[in-house]
């Protein structure tokens, strides 16, 4: 059990934490749903990040803080699954991923060169032609898209399939322990500053309450996510799903809530991290499905 | 003590039921999404006015005002089939529920002729202007100043944020100080085309058109456009406030759109497992606060004032929005991406529920000070 | 609709007040964890009260109200199950009754003259002889016994199954719901006289926007308490027996850490109804239970 | 960055294992029922005897006082296995864990000698006097006194409310005023025996022996008896609690509860449903504890002082025992009836995670403050 950093996990960090400070610092002149990192997509790219997941001396783990830190970002890129799934699959295969589970929308699809199409058990990969896929209008701030179907797609063998779930399932709460952490920051700073009754919010004391209530959820949602990138373990995977999913869901309404009329707005960036939250919750079976994973994998019947 | 309609109720109901399968239009419900946009308040006048015709928009208003003196009960179970539909009537429900009676208890014999028979006649749109930025929902910090001019009016100078409707509406009932402290907050009512109002929509996850600011820049009025004293803001609010207390019945909407998710859901094979027990939490949380809005509409039968549960119903409603929102997100992501507009309408009204009108968090302090009777906070 | 209660059901209430209060003036003198009703036991059979719901002019909402109003106090008696499942069985039974549910032991169990007994989905009726019962140790408030199964059980018709259920249902809920009552006037009477840095507990925000939350959530329970007794609908049954469980979970939770050290005493009254609504969480199936008659019964697909 | 165990910390684990399986009586469970009581009182003295004998009461003190300098890991892996097996150490962990690091760092060579090697050989049981009635965890408001008598020493006099192991302690580890003012609160170190102190059991949900109110009438100690200087305990306090800061792994409990309540549920047919999901839940949560505190033990580690992560496992901690312990009284019942005595123990402490040691609302407040940098409350 050690907590440190090598000093190559160190330096990768630090490199993509440069990289997405800069995107930060870019004014965001944006009052739309859903803000695309296309200069984002290509700066990913041209530094070879999609690939540090196979670099010996940083792994998935490295890739997983690389993912979790540019979720913070308000634009948005297909990085998660690009980092996290397509190093486990058998063979290279193009990006940008997508997911369609069980027919449904789902995020990046209109652009996705590789698709993994759940159904039930089962996890196929296809690679649409442009006329098979198109882009949806949503409130998600991610761009989603439908399938219609038509392209073959190949079934994984059950152990492909449970390897490309897990490493699904950690890509998610990745995911959502970035955006949750952004999207908390983004209203401590409201908080702090705006004032009512002559006060800063942020010195009332139901509001300081709820904000650290979700911020001891967030916080562990990230070591969740951590240890299952760390320990490669399905169960732990499944713990981090579960976990991010369950906090996602009270955090965001609480967010907004203490937010007020100003999270209504597109001019207040808080929707561009919660309304991708919104578009996670239900993905890979939901809170269902990571708790029917967990029943199925976490229980220790010999040490009770 | 019975908790069943009697056969006037019942039939009044079905004829209201009647009138919206009549009048709205198969693109109801794409037209829902984004209320405040000028196509809803388009169809909204039209169909306020065959409401009015049929006797629908106002019918518990007074009888000299164009209503027929209908009972509590009527006008809830009107409000209750509007809001369940998506609330055709858009921003007229304000009309109807609160200003057309403000303005019959405290307006001028000039204003009432002037504003209420359109009211009743579904012709008009108003607006409200009470928030302000940094103000909040704090109205002793209200900045937008109404100073005497030289001739007999008043000069208009401040901004209002928040405000729904602005775009489309025709009138203002427009909050302003006229002097300082709680005392000295005024009422106009101010046509929107006056010269030096400026209205910018601001961009919103809840839909095209609703919120806006609201800027005022040396709006002449005349002294006749005061609703009540010049002061008596505070006063006339309160009555007001109380007026709307009852609430919007946000449950009808939120329960049908739960009814409609679960039915899709069982559609397609995937009403099982977690699925099940929320919506069932959800369905409970809806009736459960059906129930509260029904004992305030019971107490406002028998006379009585209404009391910190109505407080209590609005919170309730908060949550049971959120129970059915969350279950959507969660079970039936697909309805908020093109799958099903009316779904995505309320998801968007559902945002807004613990934060206008009132926010969630005052109705906790209402609730522990007048209900529970726990000490006051300090300020 | 219409909420003002008949003069009969005003007079009834009324009676029921007034020995309740009565009840409640009394010093109790008590450290344990169950507070036997032996008086109020004796009152209620004295003064005919079991049989409130068989009154034409009275019935069951009566009785249900009677049930909620005598769960605020401090002492406990087989009360429920007599004023409202009892009447609704074909024959005349002796009372006291309890539940035995899938083998579990159950309230009031050792001194009771019918069993009730759940199997699944099966109801059958036992008269248990003295030795066929034994009283357990617990932590819960009321007085917890076990049935060894020897007794000879009828089991009960389809339909006075569903029946019997459905009382239940509004027997629990109505229980849980007087019992919310005394246990949030409990805390809030605590709250407001306790000071801590200098102030009145009852004022800091946090702890009275919990206070409010709790008093809506428990004021709902009461509502669908007491439609589900007027309609006698197996809907709404389960929509109270739910909300009534789901609701209790949250608020026991609340009001002992709004009580901090005082609630985990036996001094203070809190726990003689925290300790009777953790009892109630798991009977009839618990919330899962609850939820699925829910949606079996509950959900209207001609209106969405 | 590595989440597993090393070799050595795997065999320590071990031997900490072997030594529990070999030491608890078959009747541990039920004894763990009521900590404080004093046949646990008994057990556990005689089972600190034989881990100082196996050198596994202190071996992370200095090997000076007993110990052999073991890392943070190895102190944390003794709690986890210790608090999993329902804590056989009883009042005892006090001692090790802070009492024995705090009088080693303030106390005087007298003192040190006096106390210090007790309790490295697990023969000795201490209680801390700090909360008052009225106070609460307010330490500003302390009102027992101690005052200069005619001889040298102090004269004591006031009450301690919540004092765990009160009816079994030897020595008091007690906060009293000897002025006015934050800077005017002193330490004392006094045997329960001096004449004039008395203790009373306050029955409680928890168990026998729990808490007692502790009253001292004109206690007469000496001018020894004081830890550090008169006026120093604010400084010593924060030491301490700084070193208590890393938390008792009370989650090791609740995740073992869990697994044993699954485990009974899966024998009988009763894993399904709702009870699914909700164990799952409370698993993720018991995890996501033990992650928290084991980085607290990183921290630690690396010789970093405890910041507010501490703040949010404490109240994580608070998180995970409630939804242990709610779904043990939802799925599983019976185990508070006669059916587990260790569930029921842990149920019984889980009331007291959020309330004892720094309620669980003055842990949000730190995090707020500390973790989040949101400006404080007015007071």
């Amino acid at each position: 059990m050690d907590f440190t950093l090598t000093s190559d996990q160190s330096a990768l960090t630090s490199a993509i934490d440069r990289l997405a400070t800069h995107f930060e610092a870019m004014p965001t002149d944006f009052y739309g749903f859903t803000l695309a990192g296309t200069q984002l997509e290509k700066e990913l790219t041209d530094g070879e990040y999609f690939d540090i997941a196979g670099i010996p001396d940083l792994g998935p783990l490295t890739a997983t803080m690389a993912v979790e830190r540019l979720a913070w970002l308000p634009c948005t890129a297909e990085i998660a699954l690009s980092m996290l799934v397509r190093p486990h699959l058998a063979t290279e295969l193009p990006r940008p991923f997508a997911v369609i589970e069980n027919g449904r929308p789902g995020r990046f699809v209109a652009t996705a060169k590789t698709l993994l199409i759940i159904n039930g058990d089962d996890i196929g990969v296809a690679h649409p032609s442009v006329d098979a896929v198109e882009a949806v209008d949503s409130l998600y701030a991610y761009p989603m898209g439908t399938f219609t179907g038509n392209a073959s797609v190949t079934t994984l063998s059950g152990s492909d399939a449970a390897n490309v779930r897990k490493w699904l399932r950690i890509a998610l709460a990745a995911e959502i322990s970035g955006l949750l952490h952004a999207a908390i920051a983004s209203t401590v700073e409201h908080l702090s500053i705006r004032r009512q009754f002559g006060r800063s919010l942020g010195t009332f004391q139901a509001l300081r309450h709820r904000m650290a209530e979700c911020t001891v959820l967030a916080g562990g949602v990230r070591w969740l996510v951590l240890k299952a990138a760390s320990t490669e373990d399905e169960g732990d995977a499944a713990l981090a799903a579960l976990h991010a999913q369950e906090s996602a869901t009270r955090i965001v309404y609480d967010l907004h809530q203490m937010l007020g009329a100003m999270g209504m707005t597109l001019e207040h960036p808080l929707h561009l991290w919660t309304y991708r939250i919104k578009a996670l919750l239900s993905e890979l079976g939901g809170r269902g499905g990571q708790a029917a994973a967990v029943a199925a994998l976490c229980f220790n019947s010999e040490a009770a | 003590m019975d908790f069943k309609w009697d056969s006037e109720q019942q039939s009044f109901r079905a004829t209201v039921r009647a009138f919206l399968s009549e009048h709205l239009p198969a693109d109801w419900e794409a037209l829902a999404h984004g209320p405040g946009s000028a196509a809803q308040s388009t169809f909204s006048t039209k169909f306020c006015g065959a409401l009015a015709t049929a006797g629908l928009l106002v019918p518990h208003w007074p009888q000299h005002w164009g209503g027929r003196d209908a009972d509590p009960w009527m006008a809830f179970i009107l409000a209750e089939e509007m809001w369940a539909a998506g609330e055709p009537r858009g921003g007229q429900y304000m009309n109807v529920n609160w200003i057309g009676p403000t303005l019959m208890r405290f307006g001028s014999e000039e204003q009432q002729a002037r504003y209420i028979p359109p009211m009743a006649r579904g012709e008009t749109i108003w607006c409200q202007g009470f928030s302000e930025p940094e103000a909040g929902s704090d109205l002793a910090s209200l900045r937008t100043r109404a100073e005497r001019n030289n001739g007999s009016g008043y000069r208009i100078n401040g901004q209002k944020i928040w405000t729904s409707y602005a775009g489309v509406a025709d009138t203002c009932f427009l909050l302003a100080r006229t002097s300082v402290g709680k005392n000295g907050i005024s009422i106009f009512l101010v046509p929107m085309d006056t010269p030096g109002i400026t209205v910018r929509q601001i961009p919103s996850i809840i839909g095209e058109g609703d919120i806006h600011e609201v800027f005022f820049d040396n709006v002449e009025v005349p002294k006749t456009a005061i609703l009540g004293a010049e002061g008596q803001a505070w006063e006339i609010v309160r009555t007001s406030l109380s007026l709307e207390r009852v609430g919007i019945p946000r449950f009808a909407l939120a329960a049908r759109m739960l009814d409609r998710a679960v039915a899709t859901l069982k559609k397609s094979g995937r009403f099982n497992g977690g699925a099940i027990e929320q919506a069932a939490r959800a369905k409970a949380a809806c009736e459960a606060t059906r129930l509260y809005s029904y004992s305030i509409i019971d107490q406002r039968k028998r006379g009585l004032p209404p009391g910190p549960e109505a407080s209590a119903a609005r919170f309730a409603t908060v949550t049971a929005e959120r129970l059915v929102g969350e279950f959507v997100v969660e079970q039936l992501p697909d309805a908020l991406a093109g799958g099903d507009p009316l779904l995505l309408a309320h998801h968007q009204r559902a945002i807004v529920a613990g934060i206008a009108s009132g926010a969630a968090e005052i109705q906790l302090n209402l609730i522990a000070t007048e209900l529970l009777r726990m000490p006051r906070e300090p300020r």
